[in-house]
C-alpha cells in the first residue's frame, strides 16, 4: 500500500517535473528570443500568436516535421542516440532537486523532491559530466570535421569547468555538512549561502554557464567558425533535442544554483514553490542577459579562465572557508 | 573607256620602264590629262596595263595627292595651306575663289570647271600665297590676280564635261 | 649564339633571333600588334618597345626589330618603356570604337588584353573619333574598319604571305583603310586566317558571328580531316554546337594557318543551321529506334547471314575519312570474323596509286610542309594543289617567296598564288616531262657515281620532252634543278598514271643520289589514305571489284562504316540496283549520305569533334584529335525547353570503332586486345616503332627509315595523241565542294564553285564554243548541263569535270570517259 | 668678301641657263676630265670625301661616304636617284636651282653615277614642279644629244642614262627609302635599314639617293678641287656654299647662294632686305618645318650644320621661315602640325595617331579650349614620337618641343586668356 | 605587495568593465525597439537596392541588351544563360535570356558588368515561389518597358557601329573617311 502510494506520488511528481521542465524549456526559447530582441532594441518573435506566444509550438512542430537527415558516412547508431543523452541528463539531475517545502496531506509528509538522495550533490556532479558524452558522441558520429572540432572543444571545455564547479561546491557541503540537497536547502534557513559564500557562487555561476555551452562559452558550436559545431549535421527533432537539452540544463542549473546558494524554496510570505521557481528563473534570465552582453571567448581565453583563474580561486576559497570554520568552531 | 591610242602610248611607256609598276603614277597622271580623274573603270584598265590588281593600283592612287579618285573639274585649283602661305593669307584666297567662282572648298563648281582643294607646301614660299592649277603654279595671289587667272581660264575654255 | 639578359633572366638564343622572341622563350610576353612570327617584323605598331640598358644599343627600342646580340641587357619593365607603351595604347585607342560588347573579338582580343595590361582606362583625347565604312568581304569574313589599329598584319598576310592581291591598305596617314578595290568576296581561299591574324575585331568570323564568347567555348586540339594534309586545328564548341574552328600552330604541318575549307567546313557536325541534316538517331528500316535495339538488330542479322551464307557474304566498307581506330577495328574484325574487306577505295586505279606511293615513302625522302617552305626547287606533278590540298600551295608559296623555282606539270588550268612555270602535259606525258627534267639535271660525273640500278634508271629516262605550247625550255629548267640544293617533288595521285607515284619516288631518289637533299610529297585522296594503304595488302579489293559479287548475289550484307559509295562511284544506277539486292545494309555514319538513306540498320557515329581519334596524314605523321564536346542536337537557334532530363538529345552517337565492336558481338576481343593503342599496333606493325603503349600518340611519323627503294625502269610512254577525234573526260577535285565531310557543311554551300567544265581554248574554238557558254555534255547514262571555261594553259584533248556535290557526274559509268565532240552541245 | 657664286653663277632673271652658257662657265669640264679621261671612280669619291660635301637634303650625311657604302663587288645594275621631291615647307631651293642651271644638276648626277658605277639615274620630282620636270626632260635630251648622257659617255665606255620620275605628291616620298618604294611603284612607306639602300635599294640593287643641290655641287668640286670648296665656307668645319631660301616677314623673300656659316643676322639683314617695316624678328625655323625655332637670342648664330647642332638645332634644308612679333607661334605650330599629321604615311603609330593628337591639342589651345595639362601631354609626346619608325614624326615634334621650350609663356597665355592673344591673327 | 595590488586593480577594472557592459545591455532592454514592422509597414528602398533583376529598354524602346555575355561570364553562381542573335539592321539582341533566380545571389555583378546598362537590379525583393522551375525567368519575364535607372543612355549612340544612325553620326564621331577623297 505504502509503496503503491509512493509510486503514484512519484509518477505524479515525475510528470509534473518533466512537463514543467519541458514547458519551461520551450518557453525559455521564446523568452530568450524576446529578451534578446529587446536587448538589441528590436521586437523578437511576434508573429505566431499574440506576442509570438505560439512560437515554441510552431518551432516544435516544424522540428518534428522536418526531415531527419543522417549523413551517409555517419556512425548511425551513435549519431541517432547522442541527442537523447544531451536531453536526458538534465532531466535526471532534476530528480534530486527539492522544489518546494515538504507538503503534508493527512499527516503524511510528502517531500517535494522526486528523490532525496543523501549523496545528491555527488549525483548531480556525476551526471553533469555525463552530458558531455552527448556532445562528444554527436560530434564524432557525424563524421564531419566541423562537428568533430566542436565535439573536441566541448569535451575540453566541460572537463575544465567541471573541476571548478565541483570545487566551488565544496565549501557549500562543508558548511551544510551534507551532500543531500534537501539538507543543503535546510542549512540555508537563516542565511542563503550566496551571502556566506559569494566567491563560490560566482565560480559556480560561471562554471554553470560553461557547462551549458552558453555564450560566452559556446565554443563547441560557434557558428562563424564551425557552422554549428557538434550539431552541424543534425536536423529535425534530433537537432531539437540538442536544443531542448541545452535549455533544460539551463533551468536545471538555475534550480541547482537556487538550491546551493539562493536558499532553495525558502522565502517569506508566498508559497515555497513560487519562491523556488522565481529564484530558479533568475539564473537563466541572467544567462540571457549575459548572452546579450558578452562576446564569445577565444579558446585560449576559455582555458585560461578555467584553469588559471577559477580553479585556484576555488581552491583558495576552500582553504579560507575551512580556516574560518576552524576559527569559528563550526 | 580609255582610247586605244592612249592605251598604246601607255603600253609603250610601260615597256620602257625597268618594271611596269614603276610607271603607275605616270600612267595615272597621263590618264588624268585625258579623263580628269581616275574612275573605277579607268583604274581597272590602268591596272591591267600595268599588270597590277586594281587594288594595288588603288593603294597608290589613294596615297598620292595629285591623283584624283573622285570627280574633279577641268581645272583643279590646289591652294597651298602650309606655313608661309597660311601666314600670308591662304584662307582669304580660298574664300575668295569659293565665293567669286562658286566653288565649294574641297568640291567642284556646278559648271564642272573648277575644283578647289587645299594642298601642302608647293615650294613657292617666296611667292606666298600660291596655288597650283593643273600643275601650273601661280604665286603672290591677290583677289584681283585670282579673278584675272580664273577668269581667263573660264573664258578661254568652252568647257564640256567629259562623258 | 648570343647571350643576353632580359628582365634579369639570362638566355642564349640562336643568331638572328629577335629580342621579342628571345623574351618569349623566357616566358616574357612583350606586347605586340604588328609582329607575328609567321609574318616577321616591320616595326609599325611600336608596341613592343623595351629599354636596352647595356650592350650595343641603348635606350627605348622596338624589340621586334632588333636581333639579339651578346651583352644586351634588356628591361621590359623600365618606366620609360612602360610609359611609351602606355602612350602607344592611348594613341591606338583614340579612334577605337566603344563597341567591345557587340564585337566578336571581345574576349580574345589582343588589343583588349594589351589595353588592360598597359593600364590605359580613360580616353583623354578631346577630339572626335575617326570612322570608316565597311565592305562586304564575302560569306566568311565580316569587316568592321572602325576597330582597325593599322598594324598592317592583314595586308602583309594577305599579299605577302598568302599571295593574293585584292585586299590592301588604301589612303594615307590616319585615314589608312584596309579593304578591297570594290566590295566582294575575298579571292583567297585562305581568307579565314585574317580572323586569327587581326589583333582586334576588324575581321571576324561570320559563321560564329554573335554566337559565343571565347570564355564560354569548350576548346580542344583537333585535326582537319578534309584533305590529306592533316592541318592542326582547335575545335571550339558551345551549347553542343561546334561554333568555329581555329588554326593550331604546328610548325611541321600547317604553321599558323588554315585554309577556308578546313576552317569553315565544320557545320556538318551540327547538322547544319537547322540541326536536321545530320542523322542523330539509330534507325531500323528508316524508323527511329534505341541504340540498343539497332545494335542488337545488326548483330543478330549479321550473325544470321554469316551462319547461312558463310562469313564471306558479309563485306565491310571503310573509307579514307575513318579514324585510325576505326580502320584498325575494321581490319581486325574482317580478319577474325572472316568478312570480306575492309574495302577502302572505290577506284582500283586510285587505290593502286596510293599504295605504290605510300610504299615508297621513307623518313629520308618524305618532307613535311615545313620542309617544302625551305625548298629551292619544287616540281608539282599531276596535282591541282589549291583544289586538292590548299595548304600545300601555301607552303610552296613560302618557298616561292624565298626565290625557289616552281614547276607545275599538270594538264589542268592550274592557278596558284605565286609565280610558277606551268607545263600542261597530258597525264600520260607527266612522267616523260618529269623524267627529262630530272635527267637533264644529272651531270655525267654524277651518273658515274651511281650504282647500276640508278644508272639504268637514269639512262632509261627520256632525254627530250617537247613542250610547244607553253614555250618552256625543259633544258633551262634542268640547269636550274642542277644547281638546286633542296628540290622537292610533289606528286598527285588523282589524274596521274598508275605508275607515276612510284616514278616520282624514283626521280626523287635519283636526285638524292646526285647529292641533293631531295624530298617527296604525295597528295593523297582523303584524310586517312595513308593508313588505309598500310592496312591493305595485295589482295585488298576496291568497291568496284566487290560490286559484281553483290550483283551475283554472293554478298548478302554490307557494313558501310563512314563510307558512302554514292559519293565517288561513277554509275549511280548500277549502285542503286546492287544495293537493293542486299539482305542487310548496316551503315555507320555521321553524314546524311545517300547510303545512309538506304540503310537497313543505321547507327549514328561520332564526328572528329565528338571523340578522341587518331589520323595519319599523307607524310605518315600520326596526329591525335581530342574530343571537343560530347555532341548532340545543338541548343543553338531556339529556346531551350524548361524541362529537367538526364540525357543529351541527339547524344546517341558513338565512335565508329565502338559501334563496330558492339555489332560484331566479338566479346573475346577485349581478352586479346586491351587498349586502343594495342589494337592499332596489332594491325599496323610499324606502330611499334612509334611506341604503341602510349595512346594517344601525339607526335610521330610512322614511315620506315629506309624503304625498299627500287628503281623501276620507266615504260615507254604511249604514243602521243589520240587518233580518234574526241575528248578524254577526267574527274578532278575542287575546293569546298569535292570532299567529304566538308562538302556537307552548309557554311560552305554558298561558296561552292560554279559547275564548270574546263576545255582548252583551241579545242573550244574547233567546237565553236567559248568561255562562259552553258553546255550540255552527254555522258554514258545521261546529259549534264554546266558552264564551260576555256583556257590556253591546259592540255589539249581533255575535258575536266569537277567531282563536286550538286553536279550529277555519276552518269559517267566509268571513272573516266571518252567524249565524242558531238556529245558536247551549247545550250 | 664678295658673294661667291657657284651654283647660281648662271642665274638669269626669268630664264634658264642654256647648255652653251653652262659650258662657257666651265660646265662639263669635270665630266670630260674624269669620265672622258677615264679617271678611276675612286678618285671622284676621294675628292668629294675630302671636300667635306654634306647632303643638302636635310640630314647632312657626307656625300662621299654614301657612295663608298656601295660595295665594290655589288651586283649590277646600280641606280642613282636625284631627290627633287622637295616638300619640306619653306623649301624651294631645288626649284630655283633647276630653273637656273639644270645642266649643273645633270653633270652632277652623271659624275655621281660614275663614282659608284651606276647604270641608271632617276630624277624624282614632285608634281607641283611640273615646269621644272619639263625643263629637266628637255635639257636631258640636249645632254644626251651632246654625248654627255646615254651609251658610252664621251666614248669612255661608261653608260649612264637618266629618266625623270614624276611623283604623285606626298611629303614622305622625300624620305630616301620611301622614295625608292615610290619609284618601284609600291606604297611609299619608309623602310628601316638595314639593309641600306646602298646595298639593297631599287629592286634589291645598290642605290644611292642624293639631293639635287648636293649633286649640283659635285662638278664644281671636281673642277676646282676640294680645298677650294672647303674655303668657300665661313666656318672651319663647313664646306662650300649653301642655297638659303628665306620666306616670311622679310622684305625680299627668295633663294640666295651664300657661304656655309653665314650668320642668321647677316642673311636676314644683308641678303634678304631685312625685316618688313613694322616687323621685329621673333623667331625663325632655320631649316624647314621639321627644325626647332631659333629665337632672337640666336640671331647671330652661323648657319652651318655643326654650329646649329651645337645649339640643339639642325640646318635641315636651310629654308629659313621668319616670323615677326605679330605672328602667333601656337597657330603657326598648329599649322605645321596639321601639315605633318596630314602627310604622315600612316605606317607607325606615333606618327599616324600621335601627330593628329598633338595637332588637336594645339588647336584647342589656340582656340581657347586649352588646359594646363595639355602642355605636359604635348611635352611628353614630343619625346615619345622619337620612337617612331622614320624621321618624320621626330621632325614634326621639333617645332612643338621648341615652342614649349622658348615660348611656353605664350602657350600659357593662350590657356589663361581662353583664346589667342594675337587679335590681329595673321592669315587665318 | 605592489604586484598583488596591481592584480587586484586589474581585477577590479575587469569587473567594472563587465558591469559596465551589463549596464549597457540592461539599458537597451527598456528602449523602444526600432524595428519596422514588415509587411504592415513597407519602407521605400533606395534605387540601388539589389533585388529582382530586369532587362531595360533604351530611350527608343529597343532592347538594351546586346547579348555580349559579360553578365553570364561575371555571374558567380552561373545563373544567367543567353543566346545572342542579330537583327536585320545589325543590332544584336538576346534570342533568349534566362536567369535562374533560385541560384541568383543578387550580388549585382551582372549590373556592374553590363556595358549597355541593360541588366539592372530593382528594389523588388518580394518574389517567393513554390516551384523551383518558377524561379527560372525568361526574357519575356525580365524585359520591361522602361529605361530603369539611366533614362537617357543609348549604347548604340556611342558604339560606332552603324545600327542607330550611320557611321560618323554617333556621339563624338567624325564623318566616315572617304577613301576616294581628293582632299589631302
Amino acid at each position: 500500500m505504502w509503496w503503491t502510494l509512493g509510486l503514484v506520488l512519484l509518477i505524479i511528481k515525475l510528470t509534473i517535473v518533466i512537463s514543467v521542465l519541458f514547458g519551461f524549456a520551450a518557453y525559455m526559447v521564446l523568452v530568450e528570443r524576446k529578451l534578446l530582441g529587446r536587448f538589441q532594441i528590436r521586437y523578437g518573435p511576434n508573429r505566431v500568436g499574440p506576442f509570438g506566444l505560439l512560437q515554441p509550438l510552431a518551432d516544435g512542430l516544424k522540428l518534428i516535421i522536418k526531415e531527419d537527415f543522417v549523413p551517409r558516412s555517419a556512425d548511425r547508431l551513435v549519431f541517432l542516440t547522442a541527442p537523447a543523452v544531451v536531453a536526458a541528463v538534465p532531466l535526471v539531475i532534476a530528480a534530486v532537486i527539492p522544489f518546494a517545502a515538504d507538503f503534508t496531506i493527512g499527516g503524511t509528509r510528502i517531500p517535494m523532491v522526486i528523490t532525496d538522495l543523501n549523496i545528491g550533490m555527488l549525483f548531480v556532479l556525476a551526471l553533469a559530466s555525463l552530458a558531455v558524452y552527448g556532445v562528444a558522441l554527436g560530434g564524432w558520429a557525424s563524421n564531419s570535421k566541423y562537428s568533430l572540432l566542436g565535439a573536441i572543444r566541448g569535451s575540453a571545455q566541460l572537463i575544465s569547468y567541471e573541476l571548478s564547479m565541483g570545487l566551488s561546491l565544496v565549501p557549500v557541503v562543508m558548511i551544510a555538512g551534507s551532500f543531500s540537497l534537501v539538507d543543503i536547502v535546510n542549512a540555508q534557513a537563516r542565511l542563503p549561502f550566496i551571502l556566506v559564500q559569494p566567491v563560490s557562487f560566482i565560480i559556480f555561476l560561471i562554471s554553470a554557464m560553461a557547462e551549458s555551452n552558453r555564450i560566452p562559452f559556446d565554443l563547441p558550436e560557434s557558428e562563424n567558425e564551425l557552422i554549428g559545431g557538434f550539431h552541424t549535421e543534425y536536423s529535425g527533432m534530433r537537432f531539437g533535442l540538442f536544443f531542448v537539452g541545452e535549455y533544460v540544463s539551463m533551468i536545471v542549473l538555475g534550480a541547482l544554483t537556487t538550491v546551493f546558494f539562493l536558499g532553495g524554496w525558502r522565502g517569506p510570505l508566498l508559497p515555497s514553490l513560487f519562491w523556488f521557481l522565481f529564484k530558479t528563473m533568475l539564473i537563466p534570465l541572467f544567462f540571457i542577459w549575459t548572452r546579450a552582453t558578452l562576446p564569445r571567448l577565444r579558446y585560449d581565453q576559455l582555458m585560461h579562465l578555467g584553469w588559471k583563474f577559477l580553479l585556484p580561486v576555488a581552491l583558495i576559497n576552500i582553504v579560507v572557508t575551512g580556516g574560518v570554520m576552524l576559527l569559528m568552531g563550526w | 573607256m580609255l582610247s586605244e591610242e592612249l592605251k598604246q602610248e601607255l603600253r609603250k611607256m610601260i615597256a620602257d620602264a625597268e618594271s611596269s609598276r614603276e610607271k603607275a603614277v605616270d600612267v595615272m597622271l597621263d590618264i588624268q590629262e585625258h579623263h580628269l580623274w581616275m574612275s573605277d573603270e579607268a583604274m581597272e584598265e590602268a591596272a591591267e596595263l600595268l599588270g597590277m590588281s586594281p587594288l594595288e593600283l588603288d593603294e597608290l592612287a589613294t596615297f598620292y595627292d595629285f591623283i584624283y579618285r573622285s570627280p574633279v573639274g577641268k581645272y583643279v585649283i590646289h591652294v597651298c595651306d602650309s606655313a608661309m602661305c597660311w601666314l600670308e593669307g591662304h584662307q582669304r584666297v580660298m574664300d575668295h575663289i569659293s565665293t567669286s567662282f562658286n566653288v565649294p572648298i574641297g568640291g567642284t563648281s556646278p559648271d564642272g570647271l573648277f575644283t578647289l582643294l587645299p594642298v601642302c607646301c608647293i615650294g613657292y614660299c617666296d611667292r606666298a600665297p600660291a596655288m597650283v592649277i593643273n600643275r601650273r603654279v601661280y604665286g603672290k595671289l591677290t583677289p584681283e590676280k585670282i579673278d584675272r587667272i580664273l577668269g581667263r581660264l573660264a573664258r578661254d575654255n568652252e568647257f564640256h564635261p567629259p562623258e | 649564339m648570343p647571350r643576353l639578359v632580359i628582365d634579369d633572366l639570362e638566355i642564349e638564343v640562336p643568331k638572328g633571333t629577335k629580342v621579342i622572341d628571345a623574351a618569349e622563350r623566357l616566358g616574357i610576353m612583350i606586347p605586340r600588334f604588328c609582329y607575328h612570327e609567321a609574318l616577321g617584323a616591320v616595326g609599325a605598331c611600336r608596341m613592343c618597345a623595351v629599354k636596352f640598358i647595356e650592350g650595343p644599343l641603348k635606350g627605348v627600342q622596338m624589340s621586334c626589330m632588333i636581333d639579339a646580340q651578346d651583352g644586351m641587357v634588356v628591361s621590359t619593365t623600365d618606366q620609360e618603356a612602360v610609359d611609351f607603351r602606355k602612350r602607344v595604347i592611348e594613341w591606338l585607342m583614340i579612334n577605337h570604337p566603344h563597341d567591345c560588347p557587340v564585337c566578336d573579338e571581345g574576349g580574345q582580343c589582343l588589343l583588349q588584353d594589351e589595353t588592360v595590361s598597359s593600364g590605359h582606362g580613360r580616353r583623354r583625347y578631346p577630339g572626335r573619333k575617326r570612322t570608316y565604312r565597311n565592305q562586304y568581304l564575302g560569306p566568311f569574313i565580316a569587316h568592321e574598319m572602325n576597330r582597325c589599329i593599322h598594324c598592317y598584319r592583314c595586308s602583309r598576310y594577305y599579299q605577302e604571305f598568302s599571295g593574293y592581291r585584292d585586299l590592301g591598305p588604301l589612303q594615307i596617314g590616319n585615314r589608312v583603310y584596309f579593304g578591297r578595290f570594290k566590295e566582294g568576296r575575298l579571292e583567297s581561299p585562305f581568307s579565314g586566317n585574317l580572323v586569327d591574324i587581326c589583333p582586334t575585331g576588324v575581321y571576324t568570323d561570320i559563321p560564329a558571328r554573335f554566337k559565343v564568347r571565347r570564355w564560354d567555348l569548350q576548346r580542344a586540339p583537333s585535326v582537319c580531316i578534309n584533305c590529306p594534309l592533316g592541318c592542326n586545328t582547335i575545335g571550339n564548341s558551345h551549347y553542343r554546337a561546334v561554333m568555329r574552328v581555329e588554326a593550331r600552330m604546328n610548325p611541321y604541318v600547317n604553321g599558323y594557318f588554315l585554309c577556308d575549307e578546313g576552317r569553315f567546313g565544320f557545320s556538318y557536325t551540327n547538322g547544319g543551321a537547322d540541326h536536321a541534316q545530320r542523322p542523330w538517331n539509330s534507325r531500323i528500316s528508316g524508323a527511329d529506334v534505341t541504340v540498343e535495339a539497332a545494335l542488337a538488330e545488326s548483330a543478330s542479322k549479321i550473325a544470321e547471314i554469316s551462319a547461312i551464307y558463310g562469313p564471306g557474304a558479309v563485306v565491310a566498307l571503310g573509307s579514307t575519312r575513318n579514324s585510325l581506330e576505326t580502320q584498325s577495328m575494321l581490319s581486325r574484325l574482317c580478319r577474325r570474323k572472316g568478312w570480306q574487306g575492309p574495302v577502302w577505295f572505290n577506284d582500283p586505279a586510285i587505290y593502286r596509286k596510293v599504295r605504290s606511293g605510300v610504299e615508297r615513302l621513307d623518313s629520308g625522302i618524305a618532307v613535311s610542309m615545313r620542309e617544302i617552305e625551305f625548298a629551292d626547287f619544287v616540281i608539282v606533278a599531276g596535282a591541282d594543289l589549291l583544289n586538292e590540298a590548299p595548304m600545300a600551295a601555301m607552303a610552296i608559296r613560302q618557298a616561292s617567296r624565298k626565290n625557289a623555282t616552281i614547276i607545275v606539270v599538270d594538264p589542268r588550268p592550274i592557278s596558284l598564288p605565286f609565280e610558277f612555270r606551268h607545263i600542261p602535259a597530258a597525264p600520260a606525258q607527266i612522267e616523260r616531262c618529269l623524267g627529262s627534267l630530272v635527267k637533264g639535271s644529272i651531270s655525267k660525273d654524277e651518273l658515274k657515281g651511281f650504282d647500276s640500278s640508278a644508272k639504268g634508271f637514269c639512262k632509261a629516262l627520256p632525254a627530250k620532252f617537247e613542250e610547244k605550247e607553253s614555250g618552256i625550255s625543259i633544258s633551262e629548267l634542268s640547269g636550274q634543278l642542277m644547281s638546286a640544293k633542296r628540290p622537292v617533288i610533289v606528286c598527285g595521285t588523282g589524274i596521274v598514271c598508275e605508275s607515276t607515284p612510284a616514278f616520282a619516288a624514283d626521280c626523287a631518289q635519283l636526285l638524292r643520289e646526285s647529292g641533293k637533299k631531295a624530298g617527296l610529297f604525295y597528295i593523297l585522296p582523303g584524310a586517312s589514305s595513308f593508313s588505309s594503304a598500310l592496312l591493305s595488302g595485295p589482295e585488298t579489293k576496291t568497291f568496284s571489284e566487290i560490286l559484281p559479287q553483290i550483283e551475283e548475289g554472293l554478298i548478302k550484307a554490307l557494313i558501310a562504316t563512314e563510307s558512302d559509295p554514292f559519293w565517288d562511284f561513277p554509275d549511280r544506277e548500277r549502285l542503286d540496283r546492287a544495293l537493293s539486292m542486299l539482305d542487310l545494309l548496316v551503315v555507320i555514319d555521321y553524314l546524311p549520305t545517300e547510303t545512309v538513306k538506304r540503310a537497313t540498320v543505321f547507327h549514328p557515329s561520332s564526328t572528329v569533334f565528338e571523340m578522341n581519334s587518331t589520323f595519319v596524314n599523307q607524310e605518315g605523321r600520326v596526329q591525335h584529335a581530342e574530343r571537343v564536346h560530347v555532341g548532340g542536337v545543338p541548343i543553338w537557334g531556339a529556346h531551350p525547353p524548361r524541362i529537367i532530363r538526364n540525357f543529351v538529345p541527339g547524344g546517341d552517337h558513338q565512335p565508329a570503332w565502338e559501334l563496330l565492336w558492339k555489332i560484331s558481338a566479338e566479346t573475346s576481343m577485349l581478352e586479346s586486345v586491351l587498349t586502343l593503342g594495342e589494337l592499332i599496333a596489332a594491325e599496323i606493325p610499324v606502330f611499334e616503332a612509334v611506341g604503341h603503349s602510349k595512346y594517344p600518340i601525339t607526335e610521330g611519323r610512322i614511315i620506315p627509315e629506309n624503304s625498299e627503294g627500287s628503281f623501276v625502269k620507266p615504260k615507254a610512254s604511249p604514243a602521243k595523241g589520240q587518233t580518234a577525234k574526241g575528248f578524254n573526260l577526267l574527274l578532278t577535285d575542287t575546293i569546298f565542294a569535292s570532299r567529304e565531310p566538308s562538302a556537307y557543311a552548309d557554311t560552305l554551300a554558298s561558296v561552292f564553285p560554279e559547275a564548270t567544265l574546263f576545255m582548252h581554248s583551241g579545242d573550244a574554238n574547233g567546237a565553236g564554243l567559248s568561255e562562259g557558254d552553258m553546255v550540255s555534255v552527254e555522258l554514258e547514262l545521261g546529259a549534264i548541263q554546266l558552264k564551260l571555261s576555256v583556257s590556253q594553259r591546259m592540255a589539249r584533248g581533255f575535258l575536266f569535270l569537277p567531282r563536286q556535290r550538286g553536279i550529277h557526274w555519276q552518269k559517267m559509268k566509268e571513272f573516266s570517259a571518252w567524249i565524242a565532240p558531238e556529245r558536247i552541245r551549247k545550250i | 668678301m664678295a658673294q661667291p657664286l657657284v651654283l647660281f653663277k648662271n642665274r638669269h632673271p626669268n630664264r634658264v641657263a642654256t647648255l652653251d652658257e653652262y659650258r662657257q662657265s666651265g660646265g662639263y669640264a669635270a665630266l670630260e676630265r674624269f669620265i672622258g679621261g677615264k679617271i678611276d671612280p675612286g678618285e671622284v669619291v676621294r675628292l668629294i670625301d675630302e671636300s667635306g660635301l654634306r647632303g643638302r637634303g636635310g640630314a647632312g650625311f657626307p656625300a662621299g661616304k654614301k657612295w663608298e657604302a656601295v660595295p665594290k663587288n655589288a651586283p649590277f645594275p646600280r641606280y642613282l636617284v636625284a631627290n627633287a621631291d622637295e616638300m619640306e615647307p619653306g623649301t624651294f631651293k631645288d626649284r630655283i636651282l633647276l630653273h637656273t642651271d639644270p645642266h649643273c644638276v645633270i653633270e652632277g648626277m652623271i659624275l655621281a653615277g660614275y663614282a659608284f658605277s651606276a647604270t641608271k639615274g632617276f630624277f624624282f620630282i614632285r608634281p607641283s614642279y611640273d615646269s621644272s620636270a619639263a625643263i629637266m626632260e628637255r635639257e636631258l635630251e640636249i645632254a644626251r644629244q651632246s654625248g654627255f648622257l646615254g651609251k658610252s659617255i664621251l666614248g669612255s665606255g661608261y653608260s649612264f642614262d637618266i629618266v625623270v620620275h614624276r611623283s604623285g605628291g606626298r611629303y614622305i616620298c622625300g624620305e630616301a627609302t620611301a622614295l625608292l618604294n615610290a619609284i618601284m611603284g609600291k606604297r611609299p612607306n619608309p623602310i628601316k635599314p638595314p639593309p641600306y639602300p646602298t646595298e639593297k635599294g631599287l629592286w634589291d640593287r645598290p642605290t644611292v639617293v642624293n639631293n639635287v643641290e648636293t649633286l649640283a655641287c659635285v662638278p664644281h668640286i671636281l673642277r676646282n678641287g676640294p680645298q677650294w670648296f672647303k674655303d668657300l665656307s665661313l666656318t672651319s668645319k663647313g664646306a662650300g656654299t649653301k642655297l638659303f631660301c628665306v620666306s616670311g616677314k622679310v622684305n625680299s623673300p627668295g633663294a640666295e647662294e651664300l657661304p656655309m656659316g653665314t650668320p642668321l643676322r647677316e642673311i636676314i639683314e644683308k641678303h634678304f632686305g631685312g625685316m618688313l617695316p613694322g616687323s621685329e624678328f621673333k623667331a625663325c625655323l632655320p631649316g624647314g618645318a621639321s627644325t626647332r625655332f631659333l629665337t632672337s637670342e640666336h640671331y647671330d648664330v652661323p648657319m652651318d650644320f655643326d654650329d646649329l647642332k651645337a645649339i640643339g638645332n639642325r640646318l635641315g634644308t636651310a629654308a629659313i621661315m621668319i616670323f615677326d612679333q605679330k605672328t602667333c607661334l601656337v597657330a603657326t605650330t598648329h599649322n605645321l602640325m596639321k601639315f605633318f599629321a596630314r602627310e604622315s604615311c600612316g605606317w607607325c603609330t606615333p606618327c599616324r595617331e600621335g601627330l593628329p593628337y598633338m595637332r588637336e591639342l594645339l588647336w584647342l589651345i589656340e582656340n581657347g579650349e586649352g588646359k594646363e595639362e595639355y602642355i605636359d601631354t604635348l611635352r611628353s609626346m614630343c619625346k615619345q614620337v622619337w620612337n617612331s619608325y622614320c624621321a618624320l614624326a621626330p621632325g614634326a615634334a621639333e617645332p612643338v618641343a621648341s615652342l614649349l621650350e622658348f615660348f611656353e609663356d605664350e602657350v600659357r597665355e593662350h590657356i589663361r586668356l581662353k583664346g589667342c592673344p594675337f587679335n590681329a591673327k595673321a592669315g587665318n | 605587495m605592489a604586484q598583488i595590488k596591481s592584480v587586484l586593480r586589474d581585477l577590479l577594472d575587469d569587473v567594472l568593465g563587465l558591469a559596465d557592459s551589463y549596464a549597457v545591455t540592461l539599458k537597451h532592454l527598456f528602449r523602444k525597439p526600432i524595428t519596422e514592422q514588415y509587411p504592415e509597414y513597407k519602407r521605400l528602398f533606395a534605387e540601388r537596392t539589389r533585388g529582382r533583376i530586369i532587362l531595360t529598354r533604351d530611350p527608343h524602346g529597343e532592347e538594351r541588351c546586346v547579348a555580349c555575355y559579360l553578365c553570364s561570364a561575371v555571374c558567380p553562381t552561373d545563373c544567367i544563360s543567353i543566346e545572342g542573335a542579330e537583327r536585320k539592321d545589325g543590332r544584336r539582341y538576346p534570342l533568349w535570356f534566362r536567369i535562374n533566380f533560385a541560384r541568383c545571389i543578387y550580388c549585382g555583378l551582372c549590373e556592374e558588368a553590363c556595358p549597355t546598362l541593360a541588366i539592372q537590379l530593382t528594389p523588388d525583393f518580394e518574389f517567393s515561389k513554390y516551384g523551383v522551375l518558377d524561379f527560372i525567368y525568361e526574357k519575356e519575364d525580365l524585359l520591361v518597358d522602361h529605361q530603369g535607372k539611366n533614362a537617357e543612355y543609348d549604347y548604340y549612340r556611342h558604339a560606332g557601329v552603324s545600327v542607330e544612325g550611320d557611321k560618323g553620326e554617333h556621339i563624338n564621331e567624325k564623318p566616315p573617311v572617304d577613301v576616294k577623297s581628293n582632299l589631302p
